[in-house]
């Protein structure tokens, strides 16, 4: 009881340890702190592995085609849902997602806790069709014709 | 003589509220409390009892300075408590039978749903 | 006429409505802020209490189904208008408006009716926690009469033994005595007395090693369990008011001779003791200590309070 | 020919008893046809009774007149009573004015409240007789009547408790009452022989005038078992578990009358015994011993109050720690206790009356009077839940009622008397009497919460509020709760302060009965009038101020929340049962029947009690042999105090 | 004037009432370390309620399961106008990982509107004060907006 009330009466004295928070600056996290997920959509190659590893399955991808043949691909993680487990940063080979410092996760709307990136993934190079192949074939052929004479005209 | 009166009516009341605490059967607490009743009313004509008088029946016209009677109010009185204790003792029997028909017995140390 | 217009003068101002009620808001912002700074926290700012209560009046007012509507909604009200009443009595010093030959009793009893219609109010509200609560907040009650009544008899005796009955009930008496012959805190056969007064005040409030009825976290605000918007307000209000009173009554019983004939100054002299007395008996012990349990109050004040108090009046009562 | 009205008034009390006998009687034998006739008969013979005494308070309260009526007009020859008679002073007035209220109230209740019950015709035969014996025991000036009187009330009253012969308990609460009571009325019945047998008188009068100069032993052990026989009657303690076990069971309109009425009677018997006959208040032994044992009554049985779960037993206990409080300070022999005593011998007869008469309306409407089972009742019984708390604020003495009114009384006795006396026992009493109010205050907490309040067992989802012949004679008891409480100095001068003299002016009461100089003749001094010093009364100045600050309250409300529209709670939703809005909060439950029982209140209080209160449990065995021991050990112990220290 | 006043002391004295709808733990333990000295809640006048009569802003943690669900909407209808929902962790507003358990009836969204949230698994107590200071703000305007209505 006393050392309480020596301590209590002490503190009377004492400058609060009672942080400014709401006013003032916004505190720094802890150095590993796992917050707000950062995606960087340039250096996603949409392989899908965070999408398999998230338990609360938070993200989710729309693939949404161009005319010119490209993917416009959206990733979208719901922070609602998130565990903030950083698995899907330590998958990611490309380190396209990173949880950053940023623990002020607060908002009235659905949309203030969607993360999302939006990169588009060229269409590879259209097929050829067997015209084609015959007269590259051709082409190359004739080419090739064409070296030979030259040697033969020089040899 | 007037002493022995005393005497037994101590004794009558005594033996009475005996009967009254120690005896379970609902009964025998009646034949009890009868005791002390005649106990008190025995103790009630004692007192007013004079050595040789006689009885107080007089007109008024032979009423003199030397007539000597036994106490006439304590007889009147002892009439009274007498009557009373019959009704006491009847009201108790009833209660005592209305008793037996509801709890189905007579022990007093089972007849104690009102306590605590 | 005049005197109908200083009736509401006191009933409305002063020592009434408006300073009690200033006096108890301002107490109870105190004892927050130092509770918390005891804590090693910032804290509420000071008029905390006020908007507090003013929150509480901007709120709907939910009647429950299971509840009583009249008497839900008189219970506050006669809490308050009972302690508002109560605080009439109490002198300020020298300044006493209302005192009879035996405001000591109406006082209690007045304060008993407080109490009471918390109770009442609870017992309403038909909400089993309430239930509890009132049941908890009785058990209070009984635990701080008996010392209550302990200290009020040994006051009343100091203080009356030169008059015919050999005793006064009148706060006015009381503080004339101690005007001239020295304070009662400061008579040594009184102190026990003072002390277990000192205990009372918390309980009486029911402040926090007390606050029995009113356990936020285990029977989810007792008594208020199902008080919502102006009346849960009001109950609040009186609680602040009731800690005003409550010092107040310490300082007229033990400290009653230190008026300085000016009512202002006295008023001022008065609230700077109720601080020092708020800090005293609810500050620290609310910083220090934790929650009694029902059983524990109960035997706190039959044996160590009550104790103390009859030992004052047995000192009393020898003469010392 | 002229009609001598103020000699005609001395014919009024003989009357007033006689109508009631008259309308046992004759109830009796018409009752049986109808039961209208009946009723108008007992009624009527109720009527006059009351019109009669109240006819009185003009004469004996106001104008001190001391009304004497000899049977037959024997009147006293050479200083020596013969006859028996009626004598009426302010204090048998004060006792009689409360029986006749009292009977009044309970008979009209009876009309409605036992009108399901069969063999009423019996019922009120029984009812007018009791209520006549009260009477005729209160203004009787002589001993043995009013020895008969005590045993044709108890007869009545044992009859009257067995009544409902097919409730649980009613026999044996009745046979109880019978054992023990006959015990009393036995130890009246020696007192009186051994007073007459020194005395040769039965007349109070001149037993009092001779008394006081006599020494004797015998006289000595008559007062003992006159103490205890008049104790026995007013239930003090030992003899309390009768009026608990009788209570209990008995229909509420005879508890009144048991609880009300009969108490009173031996409160009366224990007034006129030591203040009149004896005149031995001012012995310091005297008023130990009946503070004494009023302080225990009151403190024991305010505790056994606790532990009970039944609505009536729980107010029977409470009855006789006021009738506790009583005693008390009639053994202060002071003159303000002698008048505060009165005051609340008459506020507990309107308090306990009203409260019996609500357990009473509660056990009509429901069946049960069950504690634990009861509860939410003042949803559907909102008058009577109205009246209860009237009743309960009375008896725990909240200031605006009459309870509060007496017990400052009370306190201010005691307390003077130690005050005066410099005597620590009479502080004890204080602070007991102080205390006691406190836990009255919470047993009546726990009646509150646990039938009127809290939620409503569906059980009785269908009761309904009495009807309103049973809520008249409340509502009558109800008024005489407060109006006293307003004007505590009005009942002080017309009631209290004739009565209080009258009880202490015993050479007054003497000389009345035997003519002027009687009591000079027997060297009893002649009686200076005693100032009653009541230190402050509650004021109407209070009652202003209580006024305003309610006003002010509530304008407080009306001003911060009250306008705001949006905050109104709509009355509709209220009622329907399916928002859950306005549930209780059970920590998000279903609103199911969760009523904190009866016997689950005040655990704090109980548990450091423990033992006190399984003692206390044992003790009140329910055996009727061991009540019968605790009686005779009464009379043992007083007779063994009387005669050592008297 | 008495409506202004209490306007303004609508957003300095919000109570709080924290419903636990099958949370973990770990919120609720957050939500307490607010009113610890470090955080301090009291002095933004925050207080901790028992009863959801006296509450103005409703704390819900946990992703309603169907042992909690009745109990939720039975308390959050006892609470009285205005207040505040406030949803904490990511659990009420999708389940998180509970996220299509055959005991999970969430999300809080089907039983209420919810005013603020805050993300997290669990959130830090500077976020905790942040989103009661922002419902504090929101309670205010409702406040105002009651009135006009």
């Amino acid at each position: 009881m006393i050392p309480y009330l020596t301590k209590a009466l002490g503190n009377l004295f004492r400058a609060p340890a009672t942080e400014k928070f709401p006013k003032g600056e916004t505190p720094k996290a802890a150095p590993s702190y796992r917050g707000r997920i950062i995606y960087h959509p340039e250096s996603c190659i949409n392989c899908g592995l965070c999408m398999r590893v998230c338990a609360p399955q938070c993200m989710e991808r729309t693939i949404e085609p161009l005319p010119n043949g490209d993917q416009k691909i959206t990733l979208t993680f719901d922070l609602t849902s998130c565990t903030f487990c950083s698995m899907c940063a330590d998958f990611c080979s490309r380190h396209s997602i990173e949880l950053s410092d940023d623990y002020m996760i607060v908002g009235t709307k659905p949309e203030d806790f969607l993360v999302s990136g939006t990169f588009i993934k060229k269409a590879p190079p259209p097929k050829l069709t067997p015209e084609q192949i015959a007269e590259l074939k051709a082409k190359a052929e004739a080419a090739k014709a064409a070296k030979a004479a030259a040697e033969k005209a020089d040899g | 003589m007037i002493f022995t009166n005393y005497l037994v009516c101590f004794v009558l009341i005594a033996l009475g509220i005996y009967c009254m605490v120690t005896k379970k059967n609902l009964f025998k607490i009646c034949v009890g409390m009868g005791l002390v009743d005649y106990g008190v009313n025995l103790l009630i004509v004692s007192v007013g009892f004079h050595a040789g008088g006689t009885a107080p029946i007089f007109n008024i016209s032979e009423l003199t300075r030397d007539s000597f009677f036994v106490d006439p109010i304590p007889q009147a009185l002892t009439l009274t408590s007498i009557v009373i204790g019959a009704c006491t003792t009847a009201m108790t029997l009833s209660l005592i039978i209305m008793l037996y028909k509801q709890y189905g017995t007579l022990e007093s140390d089972q007849i104690r749903r009102l306590r605590g | 006429m005049t005197t109908l217009l200083w009736t509401i003068f006191h009933v409305l101002v002063f020592p009434g409505l408006l300073f009690c009620v200033v006096v108890g808001l301002l107490l109870a912002g105190l004892d927050r802020k130092l509770v918390a700074r005891m804590q090693n926290r910032v804290g509420p700012p000071l008029l905390q209490p006020w908007y507090d209560f003013l929150k509480c009046c901007g709120k709907e007012t939910i009647i429950p189904r299971h509840a009583r509507r009249g008497l839900f909604l008189a219970a506050p009200v006669l809490g308050f208008a009972a302690l508002i009443t109560a605080a009439l009595f109490i002198p300020v010093f020298s300044y006493s408006v209302y005192s009879t030959s035996a405001d000591l009793v109406v006082i209690l009893y007045l304060l008993t009716v407080v109490g009471v219609s918390m109770i009442v109010g609870a017992a309403a509200s038909g909400s089993p926690f309430a239930g509890v609560g009132l049941s908890r907040e009785m058990v209070a009650m009984i635990s701080y009469e008996l010392p209550f009544v302990l200290v009020m008899l040994a006051v009343g005796r100091m203080a009356g033994v030169g008059t015919p009955l050999g005793v006064t009930f009148s706060l006015q008496a009381i503080v004339d005595w101690q005007a001239a012959n020295g304070n009662l805190l400061f008579h040594w056969s009184m102190i026990p007395a003072a002390l277990a007064m000192l205990f009372v005040i918390p309980c009486e409030i029911g402040m926090h090693p007390f606050d029995i009825a009113e356990a936020e976290t285990e029977i989810c605000e007792g008594t208020l369990a199902e008080y919502s918007g102006p009346p849960a307000g009001l109950f609040r209000l009186t609680h602040c008011v009731k800690m005003y009173v409550m010092c107040a009554l310490f300082c007229v019983l033990f400290l009653g001779g230190i008026s300085t004939g000016y009512a202002a100054l006295d008023a001022l002299v008065m609230v700077v003791l109720s601080v020092v007395l708020t800090f005293v008996t609810m500050s620290v012990p609310h910083a220090v200590c934790a929650r009694f349990k029902v059983e524990q109050v109960f035997k706190f004040y039959w044996t160590v309070v009550a104790g103390l108090a009859l030992i004052s009046l047995i000192l009393v009562w020898l003469g010392l | 020919m002229t009609f001598d009205f103020s000699n005609f008034i001395n014919n009024f009390p003989i009357l007033a008893i006689m109508s009631l006998f008259l309308g046992a009687f004759v109830s009796s034998l018409v009752g049986r046809r109808s039961a209208k006739v009946r009723n108008t008969v007992v009624f009527l013979s109720m009527l006059i009774s009351l019109v009669l005494i109240l006819a009185l308070i003009k004469p004996v309260l106001l104008e001190g007149k001391i009304i004497n009526y000899w049977l037959g007009n024997w009147e006293p020859v050479n200083g020596w009573a013969f006859g028996n008679s009626l004598e009426v002073d302010a204090l048998s007035l004060f006792f009689a004015l409360i029986v006749v209220v009292a009977v009044f109230v309970s008979g009209v209740y009876s009309f409605f409240y036992m009108s399901h019950d069969d063999s009423l015709v019996n019922y009120y035969t029984l009812f007018l007789m009791l209520s006549g014996s009260v009477l005729g025991l209160v203004l009787s000036g002589d001993l043995f009547n009013m020895f008969v009187m005590i045993e044709i009330m108890t007869f009545t009253a044992v009859a009257l408790t067995a009544f409902r012969n097919h409730y649980e308990g009613a026999l044996e609460g009745a046979f109880k009452y019978l054992v023990v009571g006959s015990l009393g009325s036995t130890s009246v019945l020696i007192g009186i022989a051994l007073i007459y047998s020194q005395m040769h008188t039965l007349n109070l009068a001149q037993i009092a005038a001779m008394l006081p100069g006599y020494d004797s032993p015998v006289i000595l052990i008559a007062f003992a078992f006159l103490f205890v026989g008049f104790g026995s009657k007013a239930f003090l303690f030992p003899f309390h578990p009768l009026a608990a076990d009788a209570h209990a069971v008995a229909p509420a309109s005879i508890s009144l009358m048991i609880s009300g009425v009969l108490t009173k009677c031996g409160v009366y018997g224990i007034i006129r015994l030591c203040y009149c006959l004896y005149q031995n208040m001012d012995q310091t032994f005297v008023q130990y011993f009946v503070t004494g044992i009023g302080v225990i009554s009151m403190f024991v049985c305010v505790t056994m109050a606790f532990n009970q779960h039944n609505f009536k037993r729980l107010l029977a206990f409470h009855s006789i720690s006021q009738v506790g409080y009583v005693i008390t300070v009639i053994g202060l022999g002071s003159a303000l206790g002698m008048s505060a005593g009165l005051f609340h011998a008459m506020n507990h007869t309107i308090f306990k009356g009203l409260l019996f008469l609500t357990a009473g309306a509660v056990q009509h409407a429901t069946g049960s009077l069950d504690l634990d089972e009861l509860g939410g009742l003042s949803k559907k019984m909102p008058g009577t839940c109205a009246l209860f708390l009237i009743g309960a604020a009375s008896i725990s003495g909240l200031p605006p009622f009459n309870g509060f009114a007496s017990k400052w009384m009370i306190y201010q006795a005691t307390f003077q008397k130690a005050g005066e006396t410099g005597n620590f026992f009479f502080v004890v009493v204080c602070v007991a009497a102080l205390i006691t109010s406190v836990l009255t205050l919470a047993s009546f907490i726990k009646v509150a919460q646990s039938v009127f309040f809290g939620q409503l067992n569906l059980k009785f989802a269908n009761t309904k509020e009495v009807s309103l012949g049973m809520r008249i004679p409340m509502w009558i008891l109800a008024a005489l709760c407060i109006l006293p409480g307003l004007f505590p100095d009005k009942v002080q001068q017309w009631l209290l302060t004739p009565a209080t003299q009258a009880a202490m002016n015993a050479p007054g009461y003497i000389d009345a009965a035997m003519g002027s100089g009687y009591a000079a003749s027997f060297a009893i001094p002649a009686y200076q009038p005693q100032q009653i010093f009541l230190s402050g009364a509650w004021q109407p100045v209070m009652w202003l101020l209580l006024l305003i600050s309610v006003t002010l309250a509530v304008c407080i409300v009306a001003l911060l929340g009250g306008d705001e529209k949006a905050t109104v709670t709509s009355e509709i939703s209220a009622d329907t049962d399916c928002d859950p809005k306005y549930d209780s909060f059970f920590s998000g439950e279903a609103s199911v029947y969760s009523q904190v029982g009866g016997s689950d209140l005040f655990w704090g209080f109980k548990h450091n009690w423990r033992r006190y209160f399984s003692f206390m449990h044992d003790w009140h065995s329910g055996v009727v042999n061991d009540y019968t021991l605790y009686g005779t050990a009464a009379i043992a112990v007083a007779l063994v105090l009387c005669v050592i220290f008297l | 004037m008495f409506q202004r006043m209490i306007d303004k002391s609508m957003a300095k004295s919000p109570w709080i009432f924290h419903i636990n709808a099958g949370s973990c733990n770990g919120c609720d333990i957050e939500l307490v370390s607010v009113l610890t000295p470090r955080y301090d809640a009291e002095r933004l006048g925050f207080r901790l309620t028992g009863t959801p009569r006296q509450a103005d802003i409703v704390v819900v943690s946990g992703p309603v399961t169907s042992q909690t669900k009745d109990r939720l909407v039975r308390t959050l209808a006892q609470v009285p106008e205005p207040r505040v929902v406030v949803s904490l962790g990511s659990c009420p507003r999708s389940g998180n990982v509970f996220k299509g358990s055959y005991c999970v009836d969430g999300p809080l969204e089907k039983y209420t509107h919810v005013d603020v949230s805050v993300g997290g698994c669990t959130p830090k107590p500077e976020a905790i004060m942040a989103a009661l200071a922002k419902a504090s703000e929101i309670l205010a305007e409702k406040r105002k907006e009651m009135r006009q209505a």
